[in-house]
């Protein structure tokens, strides 16, 4: 089966699906690999580099001529997928529950939608986690975002001219992208504060040199699987009371809360921010999915008060080599599990291919999508 | 002259001794001790100041040859894991040798109250560590496997002991007047009494037994030097019976089993060290950290594997300290990185460039792995799932399928944990069940530290 | 009693004194020793040997059955012996200096 | 006398030369404090901050009414001096050697000159050095600006998704900033690698876990009282001959060499940055003094064959909260040494004063100044 | 029952030097050996065989009560520093003591060669033992400041030693025949032998002499154990003789300087250790790392001062473990930070930063220079220019002007750095001469890590 | 000097062994007790004290010279006991433990 790479269109993406490097790997194995015309420029990667491992370089009206399996990074254009030819696969994030029209659009155009954020987090696909190799590098990003913006150094420096005393930075949850901004916020020398409502994350936080703000648990957390899967409104007020002294000393605040499938808790209400002090800077990471803080807006910087809050969505596309390289050693890991010989080889006993297949040839197959 | 050889031999064994207690310097410690023995046995064959048939001087020679043969090729023979049951083979003989040589002299001091007790003492000692030596053998020899444990057997032992007793008493107090059968009797006694002895100890106390045997011999050795006011046998069989003493006391103590309990009733018992909470009856094998330290110090090639209970530890400072120090000995130290240790991707790194490991050190997983077969030690700090060969092997396993370090392949493994509970993925790991693993348990800060303190003082 | 210790008051301090240096050689010794300290030390009361050569030369040649004995006393000394120092030995190639 | 705090008005300039806390410590010992309105905000430091701590804040207009020490950064407009009342005095930085029009127009319109960036660096007078205070947070924003623009994380992560080698950074000087931007890009995790021509640098550099290129000295390098004063274009050839393979090499490069009163040497040609990996960047701290790299231009971001050079001149006013704090600090400690009772005491018998002195009541009393 | 007294006596003696070895037993230990002291002497009084006259008792006593009181009271009197003098002034008594047994036991033993050589071994040995104690003594008690030294000194030393021995060995040989001044020669030669052995060594080699002259008295004592075949003097004399030889093998390690060139010429010398090229003149105290360990261990609280040098070790990592060591000890410990220590702003907090040193434990200049007066130890790592109080009292110094961290304030200076070598501005530190100034010369990589090791022992 | 050796066989061993005994008590002993262990030591060898006190006892109640020197020994003797002694307890106060 030929394997296309899609360009990117999302506005300010830089990744790429897959790399020269992975590129290589597959056409040892045999694949033939197409690549559309530019779809590395953003991470640095040439039409050069992928022709000099064995790939074609074609304009995308050339790749539609026959089915194949397309590879991308965000979740296709619905009106792109209609025009891949029928039998045609499509993998990449889809985020289901965010872009409904897309799982619509891939039955109608009867092709095969492999959504790799639903590949289930068990410890044989580790290899295959977009969503951990994309996280981590958005919770470092994050906190460079926040020290850019912040008008002050994290480290303490007794000098001369008088101290400097360390910044201080809040961080909401502590999932891959949260331990991710805790190592960075540490390592540049701020004193960092997290707060999570999973039990564990506690002592997760404090292997990182956090300092984690004890929140007494109640029956309306509910927790799954090491997913967060609710919490109740008068949970969430009691959170935020806590949590408000924290962030008004804060110079930087990182929300990276999230429920998988849901809104985005609401964490840092408009009266936080205004206690904030001027020039403080908060960066929210689950803006895409509502937000943690009440005044962020998706991919604007608002200034509220002297309060800067960052909404950038796509943390992972401002550091386009690592996460390309991560991402197409992700798509490699999946492709082992479903290339066979001839094709696809979509076997859904497997609960790998079973979690993230939606579509099959322009069928609903994913069980989440059986029941409406 | 011979008082001389004597005194020569004194001194080696004590010298042997005190440089079988360093690891640098216990070969040749050994060696020293073997050349006072010649000495001394040379000696006192050819320097006898009295004349000697010949025929006895041929016997002699024969025995001492004969000896030498079959104890060299045993002792050449014998695997390395059998060697405790040889040792214990090996004291019974001297046990029995001693016994032998009152059996003999028994006649020739009748009326002697002194020397009768140094000869119903060597007779008694000798033939308790004799009869206690051979089961001991055949316990780790897997001949006598059984634990045998009458119903009110502390009763018939200590009936025994005071039977025995008694009767040696009784006897040096008639001064060997009494008839040949009674001191028949009182050997039969001493025989039985070695057997009650070690007969309900189970297999892991059994090196604590032997040891106590061994000083028993010591002491048997040292009722010939009374008898014969012989300087070296008394030096010899003095030091080995306070030395073994100490030795015992202090494998109690590696052992975490107080002497006293060792000694009376709870002797044996199931062996508490050997079975630690094993799931499905596998036993756990602990390991001292000053065994560790040895063990590291003598390696070539040491490989860490750390994991995320070295960061809940913070222990990364002391992990890079063990490392320069090992280094600094030309033991070459490396990190095994798995993708997944920790809580986050790439946790390990963070965590070791806070000590400042050189990023050179750290080794990924697909690269590692052939490297484990060379290894001498692998050092598993805080990691669990990781190493966990379920993920290769039980398809039922929640971690099946993930690729895991192998260090399986390594001639050693040791593992530094608080307990025996899980990680991340809540499963049993059989690699802390695995022969070649040795579980150090404790905090992973503490451990290594003390680890560090200890390979220091080498 | 007391008479007993006034008559052997050399070989009380000998032995005392004897088993200090026992107690104080073995001290600190790493738990790795343990074992070859146990068999080394089993080799050394071997010395027991010398007793039964002595039994040996002192021995009526006539008396068969002391012979005997004696015979066997030796050879199983020398058993000690040997087999002590040689499988200690062995136990301590481990401590060869690498490289 | 009467202090005048003067606003700011260099584009993007953020910091303010006196905070609140220091006018606190003015006016405690009775001196007069006037604030240009809205003086401090670039540092998010509000009017009223001032005037709680006893100062008055005015429009400028106003404050020309009467001679007195104003104090900015920046150096002054010429145009600007010329509005001040004679018998008036200025202080702040000058940079004389690059800004001759100042000194000039403070001659012409008769005020006195104090320039402190040219206060000797003698034990005596560090609590008084804008350059090492400023510098030093320079250092730490250079290295988050180019972290920032590189495409890629600083430190080494072994994750599922394959190994991310650690970036690395080439640092051209070691002075002041120079080892603060080695301290910083460390932290971050960055393998870091320094040349500089002071041999006492390596030692410094490895004393902060950077590796030192070594170099090989030669006689044309003149270095006096820790400065160096020039190197012969021979040396300087043969130094990016040395430096081009580990510049080739790397993630990101930080210029900082500067030759006190001389353009800066120029380090990275053309050549070097077109041998450096797509994607990596060059952060020229030296481009106001014309810079250590060829394609750097002032306040610009120049793309070159994938690689970007960022040529931002004033670094320490992104930081303003720290930077007017320690710049404040440091105009502290010569007020203390210059103010009388009643207004200047310019002793110039001090060390101190004779170096920072540059115009006294329009007079050029500067050594440097009297010879042309 | 004598015999008895004895023995338990002896085993006071061993038990005791055995618990003097441990700093937690060590006082138990004296007072074990005391103990055991007075048994030996109360036996010997009143357990004596033969009846005693009553003036010779009453003298006994008497001698015994005027020696108590007057040992007592000297003993309770000195001064903590002066330890080391009075050490060796009761030694020198001992000497004498043994002096005088061989100088009245010599007429009783005239013709008994094996006595003979006691009683001369015991008078010489003894003889040297008080002289050279005695100018010990004086040496360091200032009485005798010079360090004399003869243009051919050591020949005309030797000359004495051959002289000494060969009239000893020419006394016993003739066995106490010859007439009684050929013994008061032989004590003159014995006593001045002392003096010379001592007179050309420099103070600070004073305590090896104490301690070479300390195992010499104990051989002394066994001399007198020979004499009159007393196990209790045998085995203290023997017993420290030999303790006290390798105990000055000890200090003689301690102090780096092999034994042999002590005993052999190098003898003094100057002491090395005792002026490490101070300027002007002025001296420098040398501190071992295990005192500094001690000092550390009993102190409340403790401020290190980092400097440079710090940096330059890179020994972030190990001033951290110390710190947390010292707190586990219920050490206070915080951290001076000079605003211009190192080379760069804040070049200390990047360091300890590293190390994960909390942000609390660091204390500004103008905050933690009021507290170095409540301060017992200062420990000054690395750093030179920051702690000099030039910068406070010399104008003409570059550094004037500059405000310092104030360490003279503590009880206790300790300085570490690799020489006397200057810091930064070039300059000569006054603070190094200071009274309370210790310095510890080394790598602060080095010398940390040996630090923590003693620390860890304690 | 063989004969010697072999009559003073017991003294031999009990020499040799003693001294072993006081080689291995100091062993590994911390360098912060190095003065307090030569101070003990010190008052240890004033036992020679017993030796002045036998002097005494044996001593012809009429034989002046002698008894002065005895009372001599005695009292240096006692000094280098009792000093000895007190001194190194004064020492180790020190470790005593604070707070
Ligand atoms: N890296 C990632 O991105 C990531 C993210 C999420 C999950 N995971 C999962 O996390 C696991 C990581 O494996 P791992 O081997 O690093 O850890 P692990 O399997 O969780 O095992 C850690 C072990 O460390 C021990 N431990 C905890 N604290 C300790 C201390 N203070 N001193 C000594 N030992 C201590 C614990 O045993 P005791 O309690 O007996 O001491 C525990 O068994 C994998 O299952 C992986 O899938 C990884
Ligand atoms: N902080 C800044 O921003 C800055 C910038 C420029 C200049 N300065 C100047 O730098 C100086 C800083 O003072 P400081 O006290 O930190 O340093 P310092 O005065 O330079 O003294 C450092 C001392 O550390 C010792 N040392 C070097 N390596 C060592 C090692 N491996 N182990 C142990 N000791 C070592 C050196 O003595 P040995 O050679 O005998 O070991 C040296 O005397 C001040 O004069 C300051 O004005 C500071
Ligand atoms: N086994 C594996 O292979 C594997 C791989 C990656 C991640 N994981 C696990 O997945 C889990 C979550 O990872 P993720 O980063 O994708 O989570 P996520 O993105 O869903 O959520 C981010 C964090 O927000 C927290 N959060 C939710 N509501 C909050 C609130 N009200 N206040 C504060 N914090 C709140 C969550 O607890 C979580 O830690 C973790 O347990 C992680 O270890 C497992
Ligand atoms: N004593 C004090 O109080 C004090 C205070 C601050 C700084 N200083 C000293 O001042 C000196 C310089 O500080 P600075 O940061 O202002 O210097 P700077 O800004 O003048 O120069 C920056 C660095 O560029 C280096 N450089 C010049 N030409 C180079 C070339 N061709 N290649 C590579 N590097 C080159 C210089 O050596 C210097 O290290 C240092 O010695 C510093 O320690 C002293």
């Amino acid at each position: 089966m030929i394997l296309c790479l899609s360009k990117e269109t999302r506005q300010g993406e830089r990744r790429v699906a897959l790399t020269p490097d992975v590129v290589r790997l597959l056409v040892q194995k045999k694949h033939t690999v197409w690549v559309e015309k530019g779809a590395g420029e953003g991470s640095f990667l040439s039409d050069e580099q992928y022709e000099q491992v064995g790939a074609s370089v074609k304009p995308r009206a050339e790749m539609l001529v026959q089915p194949a399996l397309w590879l991308g990074i965000n979740p296709p254009d619905p009106a792109l997928l209609s025009t891949l030819p029928r039998g045609t696969a499509w993998m990449g994030l889809v985020l289901a529950s965010m872009h409904p029209g897309v799982v619509q659009a891939a039955c109608d155009a009867g092709i095969t939608l492999i959504s790799l954020d639903a590949i289930p987090r068990i410890s044989r696909a580790q290899k295959m986690d977009v969503l951990s190799s994309q996280a981590n590098l958005a919770g470092y990003k994050a906190v460079l975002l926040g020290a850019q913006a912040l008008g002050k150094i994290f480290p303490m420096l007794m000098t001369a001219a008088g101290t400097i005393r360390p910044a201080k930075v809040v961080i909401m949850g502590a999932g891959v992208a949260g331990l991710q901004a805790i190592a960075t916020a540490k390592r540049l020398g701020a004193v960092v504060e997290v707060s999570d409502i999973r039990p564990e994350t506690k002592e997760q936080v404090e292997s990182l040199g956090g300092r984690f703000i004890e929140l007494k648990q109640d029956e309306s957390v509910r927790i799954e699987g090491g997913y967060v899967k609710g919490v109740s409104e008068d949970f969430l007020a009691r959170q935020q009371a806590l949590i408000a002294q924290h962030v008004s000393q804060a110079d930087l605040v990182v929300t990276t809360a999230l429920i998988p499938g849901k809104k985005a808790p609401m964490l840092i209400t408009q009266a936080m921010v205004e206690a904030m002090k001027p020039g403080s800077v908060v960066v929210d990471m689950a803006v895409e999915q509502g937000g943690n803080c009440a005044l962020s807006r998706l991919n604007e910087t608002v200034v509220h008060r002297g309060v800067t809050i960052l909404g950038e969505a796509n943390l992972p596309a401002h550091l386009p080599l690592n996460a390309s390289d991560l991402f197409a050693r992700n798509v490699l890991a999946v492709l082992e599990l479903i290339l066979g010989e001839e094709g696809l080889n979509l076997n859904r006993e497997d609960e790998i291919v079973a979690g993230c297949l939606l579509v099959e040839q322009g069928k609903a197959v994913h069980p989440s999508l059986l029941q409406p | 002259m011979l008082n001389l050889l004597y005194l020569l031999a004194s001194l080696s064994f004590i010298v042997g001794i005190k440089m079988l207690g360093h690891p640098e310097t216990a070969r040749k410690g050994n060696l020293l001790a073997a050349v006072g023995m010649v000495l001394a046995i040379a000696g006192t064959i050819f320097l006898h100041p009295t004349p000697v048939s010949g025929m006895v001087l041929a016997l002699i020679l024969g025995a001492l040859a004969l000896g030498t043969v079959l104890g060299w090729v045993a002792a050449k023979r014998v695997m390395m894991t059998q060697m405790p049951e040889m040792v214990s083979l090996f004291n019974g003989m001297g046990g029995a040798c001693a016994a032998l040589i009152s059996l003999i002299e028994y006649h020739h001091h009748v009326g002697q109250a002194g020397a009768m007790a140094s000869i119903v003492a060597g007779l008694v000692i000798g033939s308790v560590s004799f009869s206690g030596s051979i089961i001991a053998f055949a316990k780790l020899n897997g001949t006598l496997s059984k634990t045998l444990r009458l119903p009110s057997y502390n009763l018939i032992n200590n009936a025994f002991l005071i039977l025995t007793l008694g009767l040696g008493i009784a006897l040096v107090l008639n001064s060997g007047t009494w008839p040949t059968y009674m001191l028949m009797v009182l050997l039969a006694l001493a025989l039985v009494y070695g057997v009650l002895f070690v007969v309900p100890i189970g297999g892991a106390d059994m090196p604590v037994v032997i040891s106590l045997l061994n000083s028993f011999t010591g002491l048997a050795a040292a009722t010939g030097g009374f008898l014969y006011d012989n300087k070296v046998m008394l030096t010899g069989g003095i030091l080995v019976g306070s030395a073994g003493t100490i030795l015992t006391v202090a494998m109690c103590k590696a052992m975490n089993r107080p002497l006293s309990s060792v000694i009376f009733g709870a002797f044996g018992g199931g062996g508490a060290a050997a079975s630690a909470s094993g799931t499905e009856g596998n036993s756990v094998k602990d390991m001292s950290i000053t065994d560790l330290a040895v063990l590291m110090n003598y390696s070539k090639k040491v490989i860490i594997v750390p994991g995320y209970g070295l960061a809940v530890a913070q222990a990364q400072h002391v992990i890079h300290e063990l490392e320069e120090l090992l280094e600094s000995r030309s033991v070459e130290v490396k990190y095994a990185i798995h993708p997944v240790a920790g809580r986050m991707p790439g946790h390990m790194n963070v965590l070791l460039a806070e000590s400042n490991v050189s990023y050179d050190k750290l080794v990924e997983m697909e690269e590692v792995n052939p490297e484990f077969a060379s290894t001498d030690v692998v050092l598993v700090v805080g990691a669990n799932d990781v190493v966990n060969p379920s993920a290769k092997t039980d398809p039922s396993s929640p971690i099946y399928g993930m690729p895991i370090l192998e260090v399986d392949q390594a001639q050693h493994i040791v593992i530094n944990k608080r307990s025996m509970s899980a990680g991340y993925a809540g499963i049993d790991n059989p690699l802390f069940y695995h022969p070649k693993t040795s579980m150090v348990f404790g905090d992973a800060k503490g451990v290594l530290t003390k680890l560090v303190a200890e390979l220091k003082q080498m | 009693m007391l008479e007993l210790f006034e008559h052997n008051l050399d070989l009380i301090y000998f032995l005392i004194l004897a088993a200090f240096v026992g107690v104080e050689l073995i001290g600190k010794v790493p738990s790795v020793l343990h074992t070859p300290l146990m068999s080394g030390a089993n080799a050394i009361h071997g010395v027991v040997i010398v007793g039964a050569i002595l039994v040996m030369l002192n021995c009526d040649p006539n008396d068969t059955l002391n012979l005997i004995l004696g015979f066997l006393a030796v050879l199983l000394g020398t058993l000690n012996v040997v087999g002590g120092f040689v499988v200690t030995d062995r136990m301590l190639e481990m401590f060869k200096k690498k490289k």
